[in-house]
This record gives C-alpha cells, structure tokens and sequence, in this order.
C-alpha cells in the first residue's frame, strides 16, 4: 500500500513520536511492503492544505499524528469521503467514517516509570523535565507522580519545565539544577531536549528517564529505562487495516499497558540498573492495572483543587491541589 | 636624487568618466620641485577629482602620470603615500572619536613588539613633527573636541608625518580665520622652501596670488593653462576661469532697515556638546532691510547659537523671537515663522546626500506640493529644473544624487531650496564656502536683493572678506558673547580680526545693541 | 545553591561571551553581523560531525572554526565584496546554515533532528589546582571545561588588541571614519573582511562549545538564538569588549536563576523565562533613560544612534 | 557611499528602465543554478526538484491556493518591515507584534462575540491594535530615550512569544489538549474558500494595504517625508519634518500591519490563537522586505515567491520525499543572490564595455544670474 505520513509541526527528529511512527512506516515497509513518504508541515496551518493535497494523489492512507490535526482532518475526510485516514496518539471522539484514531494511554506507562523512579532513587527526591508548560505533558507527569506516590508516599518530585522541545542544552541546564536539589534521576518529556536531559545525568552520574522512543541507547547506564509509547504499532496497525482490508472508520483505539501500546523499555543498556526486586514488584503492579485494581489518573479528567485522584487515591500534586482553575 | 629639470609630478591627458558622464575630459598639469601650484577653476571643473586620480583615490579612465620621471599608477592611496604624495582633502578624513596622535599615525603606525602600538613613541613623534612644522597641537587632543582650524592642522601632519614631498591641499582656507590662513601660508611657504611641492585649490583668488608661484586654471574638465605669479591679476584669472569677467567685489546700495526686528535674541545661553557654556547670554538682533554679519573664530558659539535659532539645540535661557513669533522646539516650528537657514554643514545637517537633488530642493517646500495628503512630486521634480538652471548648478539634474555633485554645487542646492523660501529672516552659515568666484558673485547679490526686498539676512561666516564685503554691519563672537557692533564701512579686517582674537574686548558692545549703530549703514 | 546558580551562569555565558567577542569585532569595523547564530550552528554541526568520525575533540574544534570562518567568509564575501545588505546577507546566511546543518545531519549522520552518538568525545572538566580550593570562588570557578577559561580569556586579549595594536586602531577607525581610513591607505575592505572572519572564528569556538562541551550532541537550531542576545549586548555596551561581556554574563546569571526559580515561586514557567529578555530591556531603558537626561541640556538635535 | 554608475552606452537606457524587473530575475537564475548544483549533490535530479517546485506551488487550482495561502502572512510582515525600514527604523520585531496581534484577534475574536459586519472588523482591528501597541515600545524608546530599536525588538520578540504563550496556556487557554485560545466565533471568522487551502478573505486586506502604501509611499507627502527621513533623519528634521512623530507613527503602522498579519492567521487559517503558531513569519518578513527594496509592490512579487517556494515544498516531499530543510536552502540562496548588487553591474559590464571618450566640447557653461524668489 502507499502511505502518506503527515508530521505535527515539529517535525522529523523530534526524538518522539514522529520518529516513532517513521519506524512504523518502515515496519510496514519490510513487512508489508509499503511505500511511504513523509510530509512535514512547517506549521498547524499547513496541515489542512497537506492534507488535501495528499487526498488526489491516490494514496491508501494517511496517516498523521497531533491534537492539531484533528479540525484539518475532520475538514479534508469529509471533502474526500473515498480517501482513508488514521490519525496516531489523539483523543477518544471518533473522526469520521473513513478515519481511524487511536489514544495512548502514555499516563499509564509514566506511572510505571514513576514507580520504578521512586523505588530506585537513593536521595528520596526525583525529578520531572517537561518540554513545555502544557497539558499533554501534564499528563505525563501526573502518571509519573501517581507512581512514585504509589512507590513511596514520602518521596519529593520536583517539577520543571524547559520552556522548550528544542533546546538540548537548557534541558542539560533544567536536570542540573533538579539534580543540585537532590533529584537522582529525571524523567524527561522534552523531544530533542530530552537528550540534554540524559547528558545531564551522564555528567553527574546520575539517571535519566527517555520518553517516547527507546532512549535507553543514548547512553547506556545513564538511562535508568525509557518510557516507550508505541505510535509505530499504532501506524502499523493502521497500514495493515488497509493491506488486508479491514479497516473501518469512525474507530478509536485504545493504545494502553494492556494493548502493549506503553512500557518500560529493558534492554541490554539498562541491564541492571533496576534492581530484580524492583521489576518483580513491576510485575505484580501491572496485574493489578490490567485487572483495574489500579486506576492511573489522566490528567484531562482531573478537576482543578482536586484533592485526590486514581485508583486508589493519592494526593494530587500542589499544581492541581491548588490551582483555582485547570489548563486544559 | 632626482633630476632637478624633470617635474616632479607631470599629468598627461588625463580622462575620468563617471558612467557616461565625464567629469575630466583632458587634463595636463606638471608641477615643480619645491613649488606652490595653486590649481583654480570654477566649481564643478573637477579639481578635487584630478587630485583624488593623482592620490590614487580614483581610477583614471585614460592619460598618464610621472612621478619624478618614472610612470606610475596607483590602486589605492596607500601607493601614493608609499611615494611621497600627501593629500589634505576638501572634507575632511578624519575619525572623531580618536586623538590628534591616532589620526596622525594612522596607517603608519610605530610598534612595539608584537604588533603593539607605541603610543607613547606616537604621540612623541607627533609633537615633534608638530613642532618641527612650527603647528602647535596636543596630541592627545580627540579630534572632535578641535576647531576647524585645528583639524586642518591635523590633516596637514598626517601627510607630513608620511614624508610626503608633494602635497596636495584641496581647498584648506575655506574655512580658515584670516589669522589661521597666514599662518597656514607661512609654513606653506617654509614647505616649499624645504624642498616640498606643494599643490593648493582655493576659490579666493587673493590667496592664490599671495601665495602660490604658478597658476593652472581648470575649466569644464580641462587645464585652460598655467601662469607664473608675476604678472597677473586677479581679474584676469577670475575671467580665465569663468570664460567672462566677473564683479569681485559686492556691488551694492545703503542698506535701509526698517527697524523692524525679525531675529530679536535676548540673553540666550546655551550649552556646546561637552555641557560647557557655549552661548553666554548673548544678545542680538538683525532687522528687516539690512545684512548682519556674524565673524568669529571657529569654535566661539556660532554654531550653537545658530543651532538654538533653528531649532535644533534647546538653549537653557534667554529669549529669541523669529519675525515676531517666540522660538519653537523645533526647525519645523521657526521655518513656519519665517526662517530660511543654510547651514555650513552641508553633508550632514543641510542636504541628504544619497537623495535626489529634486528631493534635497523640495523639503522645506512641502506646502506647495501638497493636495491634501498627496503629493505633486512631477511639480517638485519640474521646479527642481527650474532652480538648477536658475543657480546653476553644474553637472545636476533633478533625479541625480546630491552626492555626485562638486562640493560647490552642492551649496548651491541648498542655498537655491533657501533663498526660494518665502521667509523673512535668512540665515546663512559661510555661504559661499567651496563657492567659485562666479557663483559667489551671485550668491552675495541675491542675498543683497534679498535685503532689498525687505528681509533680514544674518550671515555667519569665519571668512572675513566675505563678512566684510556683504554685511551692513558686522558683529564679532568670543566666547559665546558679542564682543563688537561695528559698522561694515566703518571697519577693517584688522579691527575685527583682533575682536575675534578676543585681544580687545569692548565692553560697552556686550549684550543688548545700542540702538544707534543698528540703524547706521 | 547560591553558588550552584553561579557556576552555572559561568556556563550558560560561556557561548554569549565567544559570540559576542565575535559580533563586537565586526560591530567595531562598522559591520552589523546578525549571522552569529548562523556562524555558531555550521560550527556546532561540524564539531560533532568531526567529533563523531574522529574522535579527536583537537580535530573537531579545528574543523568547526575552519566552517564557520567559512561562512563567515561567504558572508564577507557578499557584503563587501557584491554590496549586498548586510542585515540580508546575515539573515540569508543564518537561515541558509540552519537548512545546511539540518540537511546535512540527515545526509552525513543519518539522522533527523538530533545527533548522539558514544562515539563523540567531550570536552573534559578541568578541576583548576589551587583555585579549587577556595571556597567560594573555587566553586564557582573550577570545574568548567577548557573553552569556558578560553571564552573568558578572550574578553581581555580582544580588549588588548582593540586598543592596544595597530590592527585594533585601524579596525576602530574602519568602523567610524572609513573615509578615513581609505585615505591613510588602509585596505578598508580587507580590514572588514577579517573582522569577519574573525567573527567566524570566534564563532567557531561558540559553537563548539554549545555541541562538544555544554553538551554532546547536535541538534537542529541548537544555539536557539544565543548570537541574537550576543548581539544585543554588544550593542548594549556599544562596543566595548569587558562591558559586552558582563552584559552576556548578566544574561547568563539571569538565565540561571530563571532556571531555579519555578520550584521556589511556583510561577508560570513562561514568566520565568520572560527574566533575561525583561532585565536587558530595563537594563536598556536605565541607560537610555541617564543618557537621554543629559544629552538634552547640551547637544544639538541628534537622531541616529551611536 | 558611492554614487558611481556602472556601464553606459545606447542600450543603458532601455537597461536602466527594466532594471527592477531584470536584477531579481538574473538573480534568481543564479540562485537556481546554485541551488541546482546542491540539489545534484544531494544524488537528486535538479530539474525534477524545480519542476516540482513550480507545479507543485503554480500548477493547478489547489497548489495555486496554498501558495497563495502562505504568502499571505509574508505579505503583512513584509510590508511591515518594508515601511518601516525605508523610514530608517529597524522594526525586527514583527514576529513578536505578529504574535501580540494575532493573540489580540484571537481573544477579541472569542470573548465578546457580535454580529459579523461588527465582529470581523473589530477583531481585525485589535490585530492591528495590538502589534501596534507592541511596536510603540521599541518605537517610544527610540524617540524619547535613544535606545536601539533593533536591541529592543530582538528582545520583545522572545518576551511576546513566551507571553503569548502564557496567556495561550494559563490565562485564555482552551479546554482540551492544545495550547490555544478558545475557537473564535464564526462572526469573527475571515471566510476561506476551498479545502486546499486557508486562504482566505485577509489576503485581499493584504494586497489592499500592499497597494495603499505603494501609494502612500509615491504619491503622498508622508511617504515623501518618510523616505527622507529614512536617509537623512537630520536633514529631514531641520527642513520641518517632524521626525519623531513620524518615526512613532511610522513603527506604529509597521507594528500594526504584522498584527494584522497575526490577525488573519487566527481569524483566517487557524480559528483560534494557537501558543507558538508561527513558524518565523516576521523573520521570512525581513527578507521579503529586503528582496523588494522596501517597494510595497515589490514585496507582493517577494511574498509569492516565497510562498510558491514553501507551497512547492509540499508537493517535493510528497513526490520525493526530499526534506524540506532542502526548500529552506534554496529560497535562502535566492535571498543572498538577490541581494548582492553583482548581477546586474557584472551582466552590463559584459554587455556594455566602457564607450569611448565623447567629443571633448560637449557643454557651454550657462551664466550665473540667480535672481530673487
Ligand atoms: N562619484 C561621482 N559620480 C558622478 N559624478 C561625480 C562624482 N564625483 C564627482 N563627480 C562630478 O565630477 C565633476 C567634477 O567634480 P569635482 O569634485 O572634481 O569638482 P571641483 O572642481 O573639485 O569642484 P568644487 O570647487 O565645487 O569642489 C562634477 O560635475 C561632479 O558632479
Ligand atoms: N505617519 C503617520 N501615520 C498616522 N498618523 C500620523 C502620522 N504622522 C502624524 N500623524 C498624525 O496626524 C496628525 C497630523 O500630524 P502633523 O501635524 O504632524 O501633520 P501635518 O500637519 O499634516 O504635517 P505637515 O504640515 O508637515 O504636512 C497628528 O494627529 C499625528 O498624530
Ligand atoms: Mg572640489
Ligand atoms: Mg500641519
């Protein structure tokens, strides 16, 4: 099949899921045999227009990624009734008869990281680097510190947020100063500047937690585990759905611990790191998510002064504790 | 040694174009061991153009050069100060913001090791050369703290420290008090006697005949001939160069003023760009009908006190009145209430040298262009052609940049967007300053039919015989104060070139005017 | 954690003080180079493209100064030589460098992006003996890396040569007076063109210390518009080579702090980051504000700037 | 400064009179042929590479919208930064008055909905009002402290960028995930005509302005005033101009124009204040600008050629799969070579060597006889 894949405005290299879905794309390539290009718009309003100029162009399907992209998709589908789309890692309202959609449920593989966080720190304190001030990387944190709340109710996260996705070097400065308060290991939601992230605790020793893609490459015993949110499966199964013929539109699906749409990346460059006692006690959380005894908050069904969340309920975070009204 | 029969310098045929205009069609000149060739000719004829090809400041088109027999061609002036030549140009080359010391040295700066500056070898040597030279100057002096005439002296140095041998001086009196010329002349002469050769551009035909040993007359591009000093009189040189013969002396009626005070300032002080008190409670007033002249040396207050007339310095006291209405803030404010004002900074203050000439005659005139919010800018442009063939402005045309033209046809756009000016009150800062004789002529007469005619014309000038010959009565500046009111007729250069020295300060003629001399012509 | 902050504002005007010292010397030659940021990205990219196949830091610092004096040079080139604009050849340039960079992280490292590879040495931190020792300057000073000392050392040898060597004088009279300068026989244009090139030069080390030494890595438009502050400096301090560098420092301390303040306030990280950018405004406006006062009393009607 | 011409001959003047058309089109040609040689060593086809540019950017009614989709916001910044540098006034800050602007639209267009002949107008209005406000501050510093404006604006772009943001994420944010305002209401909605593109109804407001300041600039006092003052403040300023004034209207009016260039974004294409929406409107306005030579019509010629070449980038990376990193390239060179002052005078030079000498005695000298006004 051939494949239109359309960028959110940051781009190919953003060390997140535009890269991860590259790497569905190119599944698809081996194993199905797919050809593909990929469009990359310099901004949120080059979208519709990259849309519908990949509609005539006899494309099986496009796919695209970003909240963004949601109005341009609605407006082109209904333009192009014939033309399939998917569009990775958005909300739960379906789209159109002709689009797929799927949700991440990234919040339930940064509770994992949290916890393993948590379990792991020798300092009691964690920290937390977002890219920007902004909801969908809430989301990432909430999950983060519902873990390691759940891991250790004593535990100090510190929140912060680089003020930008592509700074490698604020986000290095950012893990610092987290680092110099006592934070041993930071989590990072921050694109390219994830990566400053990770040099920041390979020059200290201490660790890093990668988003999004397997990081855990990038510098093998700095990177405590990755949090690896699988759009590539998710593009995968789009292009799939159009290879053997089953695709159905007005679909949203769900992307969880469950469907392995998230985890905690183990591979040969964190062996060890975490200690075996830890990834069993892993374990057994994760039953106990799949069978609901766990519920991991999202953070877009919070509510502003709220004072627990999840399943079973923890203090929430003195941003949301606190806060007269919720940005999101 | 050269051969002492061989010229020192010869210029053959010579031939710039600028695009497809030619501004030096075919000029030969030779100059001699140990002279000085005063080189003259009307604004425009491309005097300063010749000595910036021989400078090697411009290419030439065609011709050729000896220099002490052998041919040369110089790419840059680096060449030519290689060779001995020294060149004192019409606008000044000098950076403000550095001392006497820098400017001199520049480009053949003494060093210590490591390419370090020796500064104090610098300012050393400086002094020495300074006084070798019999020019008196501190070297540590910032260049844009200095007068005029200091500046020059400057320039002057800076070709001798090179070793210049020949050096061109491209109109260096223009701006000089009569005292600061003689003394130029002198060490001109104590140059020449050395061995230099020295080449000197000037408008005033006295000084060329006071100083020089040959003439070259230069017209529309051309070397007319070369003169020896002997027998020739001014009026002979002045048609040579015009190709007519010209009136050197103003020809004018009494003056009658009204007693109707246009330019009324009372007690106005003022301060100069480092906070000093430049204008000291200064009092004076021209009236409608008569012609004032303002002498001083450079540096004395003039210019602030005509900053704060037209608006463009905030004096910290004293009143001024412009044809009855009080000053304003600001130039728009005083040319409304009738003030016409050319300055003598042409390139900076009075004319917008990357604009069109059309342009730099328009602004001022906007009033008569206007229909509503638009603009009759055919009109403008036509108009323009009127006034550059009514001035004469030579080598112009409305869309040409005011930059390309000679330095005195550049005054003479701006003194033809003033003087059209339906203003009552004219002030004119050293008009006739780069002005050939021919246009001088015609400058002085217009502002005398100006006079005529019933306005106020204020005419600031360091050069005494422009003063002298022009005003009615004539009014000395020493340190921001009017040190004299004397009655042109009634005066010599002498007499006022000691008020300007500030040797003999007349009290009774600080602040207000008697009211008797005002009205005497 | 006073110190801390500090220390790290050592480190984050370590890159504004290298490409200020750059810009001030083409600012000094009377050239407005607003391609810092352009000159710094090709350096950045090439040091860790040298860095990476190498793995010599020597190597990788050379090559990043020879590329972005390169630049520099093709800038020179167009500016002085073809008279173009100087604001459209740095915007050109810098543009151009960060589409080049960008293409040629894909074509020569594979990547998209970002570059990070085990393979690209680091510039190792120097503990400085005796300074380390004491307490409150050690911990400031000490344990930066080589090029931060460099930066800093910098800032005296321009001051020195500015004002102390021939070159220096003939490239301040360049600036201010080149009419005067062309008539003392000085080449006008090639003084201009090695300030340039120098510029490129410092640049060099700009950037190689943003990829090899505040970091490993490349990434797209990683100098984030560091030359843009550097620049307003420069021109904060008209110039003059200690003053330029405190300004980038304040910038950097101001960064620093607006790094550890979110925790402390519990502000909008935005508002943080608004700091720097506030502090030299009003910084700016203090200045222009003592200025102005006296200037009005006693100098005629001026409205271009110096 | 020099005022020397170059070449001369018969053929000079027909030259000179085409030479604002001429000089960008040899330009151009070079830019390609560069352009090309990096295309060729790329391992891509360069005559593939522009032919896709070109189609993809002019041919066919869809590829024609978007191009003209994205000249538009160039249009606003380019003139913005046109005017106000042929005044003399370094206004780049578009970006940061663009985003001011368009937050300004944005909120307007949102909270305070009317009926649309009110609320279009208003919405666009406060675009306007609000870049202006954000240029008054380089623009009053400048006139009453003698601050840079060119330090200020490099400043207050960063500073409108994160403080937009701020309001587009805490402040007015939306419900939902995206960092934006609320939807603007439909009254406030610039009408778009196709799903190609977001073109809309403000390029029309935008050749309109590109239009009224051609005029503006040739035909009326102020622009007459405006140029000299961009040469010569001084001059400008002791012959009656009032220079200050002029030069706080003159960045209020270039601010203005890149806020409505953000107006038209959030009203036109994107629907509401998007945090961080431009992808460097206001810089790619600076050399629109410099490639028109500040002529407001020669920035409609620049902004299409820009837009072609971002448009076109779409179509390549489609049909290619080329980065568009590579476009970026190309329309820079295209900047640079358009910029330098030697193609015109190199191509003269060879077409018109220098004449031979005229005639010596070409003119006579007229008499002086200047007489009174
Ligand atoms: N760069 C230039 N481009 C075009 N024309 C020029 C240029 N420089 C000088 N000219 C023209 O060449 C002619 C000679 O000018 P030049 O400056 O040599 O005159 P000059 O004899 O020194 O006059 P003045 O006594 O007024 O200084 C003038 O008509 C002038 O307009
Ligand atoms: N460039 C401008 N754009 C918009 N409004 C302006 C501009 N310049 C001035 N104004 C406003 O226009 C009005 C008239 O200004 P001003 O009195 O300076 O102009 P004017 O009288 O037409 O000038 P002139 O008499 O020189 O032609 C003032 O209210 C001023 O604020
Ligand atoms: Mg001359
Ligand atoms: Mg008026």
């Amino acid at each position: 099949p051939k494949v239109a894949m359309i960028t959110s405005e940051s781009g190919l290299g953003d060390k997140s899921f535009n890269d991860m879905m590259v790497e569905g794309m190119e599944r698809a390539k081996t194993e199905l045999g797919a050809d593909y290009v990929v469009i990359q718009p310099r901004a949120i309003s080059e979208f519709q227009s990259a849309l519908a100029r990949a509609a005539g162009q006899g494309f099986d399907i496009i796919i695209g990624s970003s909240f963004d992209m949601i109005e341009p998709m609605k407006a082109v589908a209904a333009a192009f009734p014939d033309q399939k789309f998917g569009l990775v890692d958005v909300g739960p309202e379906p789209l159109g008869p002709n689009v797929v959609s799927t949700v991440t449920k990234d919040w339930e593989g940064s509770f994992l990281v949290g916890y393993i966080a948590a379990k792991t720190t020798k300092t009691g304190t964690i920290g937390f680097v977002g890219g920007k001030d902004i909801p969908i990387i809430h989301r990432f944190f909430i999950g983060y510190y519902y873990g390691a709340m759940m891991a250790n109710p004593d535990i100090k996260v510190i929140e912060t947020y680089t003020g930008s996705f592509t700074d490698p070097a604020g986000g290095k400065e950012f893990t610092l100063s987290n680092i110099n308060q006592g934070a041993d290991i930071n989590f990072a939601v921050a694109g390219p500047t994830s990566v400053g992230v990770i040099e920041a605790a390979k020059s200290t020793g201490t660790f890093a937690i990668g988003v999004d893609s397997n990081q855990n490459y990038l510098a093998p015993g700095s990177v405590l585990t990755s949090m690896v949110k699988r759009v590539d499966t998710q593009a995968f199964d789009m292009i799939k759905s159009v290879s053997d013929n089953t695709f159905a539109g007005n679909q949203v699906k769900m992307y969880g611990l469950a469907e392995d749409g998230v985890s905690a990346a183990m591979d040969d460059n964190n062996k060890g790191l975490i200690s075996d006692a830890v990834l069993a006690e892993v374990d057994t959380l994760k039953a106990k998510l799949l069978s609901g005894e766990i519920v991991v908050p999202n953070y877009f069904e919070l509510k502003a002064g709220q004072a627990e969340m999840g399943t079973p309920p923890i203090a929430t975070p003195p941003s949301i504790a606190t806060a007269t009204t919720l940005a999101q | 040694m050269p051969d002492a029969s061989v010229p020192v310098v010869s210029m053959r045929n010579i031939v710039k174009r600028f695009g497809n205009f030619t501004a030096i069609h075919s000029a030969s000149m030779d100059i001699r061991r140990g002279e000085i060739h005063a080189l003259v000719g009307e604004n425009g004829a491309g005097k300063s153009t010749l000595m910036n090809i021989l400078y090697g400041l411009l290419p030439r088109t065609d011709g050729d050069i000896d220099l002490r027999g052998e041919p040369v061609r110089f790419a840059n002036p680096k060449e030519a100060i290689a060779l001995g030549i020294g060149m004192v140009h019409q606008h000044f080359k000098l950076a403000p913001s550095f001392t006497v010391a820098e400017n001199i040295i520049l480009g053949s700066e003494p060093l210590k090791s490591f390419g370090r500056l020796d500064r104090i070898r610098a300012e050393r040597e400086t002094k020495a050369i300074s006084e070798r030279f019999g020019l008196n100057l501190d070297p540590r002096a910032i260049i844009a703290t200095l007068p005029v005439g200091l500046r020059q002296r400057v320039e002057i140095l800076k070709a001798l420290y090179r070793e210049a041998e020949i050096l061109i001086l491209d109109e260096p009196t223009a701006v000089l008090t009569p005292q600061e010329t003689r003394e130029l002349f002198a060490t001109m002469r104590s140059l020449a006697d050395s061995g230099h050769s020295i080449i000197f551009i000037t408008h005033k035909l006295r000084e060329v005949l006071a100083v020089s040993d040959r003439i070259s007359v230069m017209r529309q591009g051309r070397i007319l001939s070369t003169i020896d000093n002997k027998n020739v009189t001014a009026q002979e040189i002045a048609s040579l160069m015009v190709g007519r013969s010209v009136l050197l002396r103003v020809a004018k009626n009494e003056a009658k003023p009204t007693g109707e005070l246009l330019l009324d300032v009372k007690g106005l002080t003022a301060l100069g760009e480092r906070g000093e008190t430049a204008v000291d409670n200064l009092s004076l007033s021209v009236s409608a009908g008569e012609i004032v002249g303002l002498a001083g040396v450079q540096g004395n207050g003039q210019d602030e006190l005509v900053e704060c007339i037209a608006g463009l310095r905030r004096p910290v006291g004293g009143q001024v009145q412009i044809c009855g209405t009080p000053l304003r803030p600001n130039p728009r404010g005083n040319r409304e209430a009738g003030l016409a004002y050319i300055p003598a900074d042409r390139g900076d203050l009075g004319l917008s040298l990357e604009s069109s000439i059309w342009e730099n005659m328009t602004v001022g005139h906007l009033g008569k262009f206007k229909a509503g919010p638009f603009f009759a800018a055919t009109r403008a442009k036509q108009r323009a052609a009127e006034l550059i063939a009514r001035f004469d402005v030579r080598g112009a045309t409305p869309d040409k940049a005011a930059g390309s033209l000679s330095g005195g046809n550049q005054q003479k756009v701006q003194i033809a967007r003033e003087l059209t000016r339906d203003a009552r009150l004219i002030i004119a800062e050293q008009p006739s300053q780069g002005v050939d004789i021919g246009a001088i002529e015609a400058i002085h007469r217009t502002l005398v039919e100006m006079r005529d005619a019933g306005r106020a014309v204020f005419v600031v000038s360091a050069d005494l015989d422009e003063v002298l010959s022009i005003s009615d009565r004539v009014l000395v500046i020493y340190r921001g104060r009017i040190v004299a009111n004397l009655k042109a007729a009634d005066t010599d250069a002498e007499e006022v070139g000691r008020y300007m020295g500030g040797l003999d300060e007349e009290p009774a003629s600080v602040g207000a005017l008697p009211k008797e001399t005002q009205h005497v012509v | 954690m006073d110190l801390e902050i500090l220390n790290s504002a050592v480190r984050i005007s370590t890159p504004l003080v290298f490409a200020a010292m750059g810009g001030l010397l083409t600012y000094q030659a009377g050239m407005l180079n607003i391609a810092l940021d352009g000159f710094m990205i090709v350096a950045a990219f090439t040091a860790v493209a040298t860095a990476y196949f190498t793995g010599s830091l020597e190597l990788a610092l050379l090559a990043a100064i020879l590329a972005s004096m390169l630049l520099a040079a093709l800038m020179a080139m167009f500016n002085i030589k073809f008279r173009a604009h100087i604001f459209i050849a740095g915007t050109a340039v810098t543009f151009l460098a960060y589409g080049l960079t960008a293409l040629l992280l894909k074509g020569v490292l594979g990547q998209d992006g970002v570059f990070t590879s085990d393979r690209i040495p680091t510039f190792p931190v120097i503990h400085l003996p005796v300074i380390e020792n004491i307490p409150i300057i050690g911990e400031i000073f000490s344990g930066h890396t080589i090029l931060v000392y460099v930066a800093y050392v910098f800032v005296p040898i321009v001051a020195w040569t500015l004002y102390q060597t021939k070159w220096g004088l003939q490239l301040r009279v360049v600036g201010e007076a080149p009419e005067a300068a062309a008539a003392a026989g000085i080449n006008v244009d090639w003084v201009k063109f090695q300030a340039m090139l120098l510029s490129g030069l410092f640049c060099g080390f700009a950037g190689a210390y943003l990829s090899l030494a505040y970091v490993s890595l490349f990434a797209n438009k990683m100098t984030n518009e560091r030359g843009l502050i550097a620049l307003a400096a420069i021109f904060f301090a008209r110039g003059n080579p200690y003053l330029t560098a405190m300004v980038a420092i304040l910038f950097g301390t101001a960064t620093a702090l607006s790094v550890r303040l979110p925790q402390v306030t519990g502000l909008a990280p935005q508002l943080l980051q608004l700091i720097p950018y506030v502090v030299t405004v009003l910084a700016l406006v203090l200045v222009g504000w003592r200025t102005t006062r006296a200037r009005s009393r006693h100098s005629a009607w001026r409205f271009d700037i110096g | 400064m020099s005022f020397e011409t170059t070449g001369s001959g018969p053929g000079m003047a027909v030259l000179n009179f085409c030479r604002p058309a001429v000089q960008p089109i040899v330009a151009v040609l070079i830019a390609t042929i560069v352009g090309g040689l990096l295309v060729l060593a790329l391992g891509e086809n360069p005559i593939e590479v522009y032919g896709l540019l070109i189609s993809g950017s002019l041919v066919g009614v869809p590829n024609l919208l978007v191009t003209l989709q994205m000249m538009t916001p160039l249009l606003f910044t380019g003139l913005a930064v046109a005017i106000s540098f042929r005044a003399g006034l370094w206004n780049i800050g578009a970006e940061g008055q663009m985003l001011v602007g368009a937050l300004f639209a944005g909120v307007v267009g949102y909270a305070f909905p009317m009926p649309w002949f009110l609320h279009l107008p208003l919405a666009i209005l406060a675009g306007f009002v609000g870049g202006g406000l954000w240029s008054a501050i380089p623009a009053l510093l400048r006139v009453y402290l003698g601050v840079n404006e060119l330090v200020v604006c490099l400043m207050l772009n960063p500073i409108a960028l994160l403080l937009t943001g701020f309001f587009a994420t805490h402040v007015f944010k939306a419900p939902g995930p995206t960092n934006k305002l609320p939807d603007i209401a439909p009254s406030a909605a610039l009408p778009t005509f196709s799903v190609y593109s977001q073109v809309n109804a403000g390029i029309f407001i935008a050749l309109a302005c590109c239009i009224i300041f051609a005029i503006i600039n040739v035909r009326t006092v102020r622009g007459f005033e405006w140029k000299i003052m961009g040469l010569s403040p001084r001059f400008a300023y002791y012959g009656g101009i009032n220079v200050p004034r002029r030069a706080i209207w003159v960045m209020i009016l270039s601010g203005g124009i890149a806020g409505l260039a953000g107006a038209e974004q959030v009203l036109g294409q994107y629907g509401a204040f998007y945090d961080n929406f431009s992808p460097g409107y206001g810089f790619d306005g600076i050399a629109v600008a410099m490639l028109a030579n500040f002529n407001p019509i020669g920035v409609i010629v620049a902004a299409f050629l820009f837009g072609a070449l971002n448009g076109g980038s779409g179509v390549l990376q489609m049909m290619t799969g080329l980065s568009k990193y590579l476009v970026q390239v190309l329309q820079f060179i295209t900047v640079l070579v358009l910029a330098a002052q030697f193609s015109w005078d190199w191509l003269i030079l060879r077409l018109f060597p220098e004449p031979p000498p005229k005639s010596p005695d070409a003119v006579e000298p007229v008499n002086a006889t200047p007489t009174e006004a």
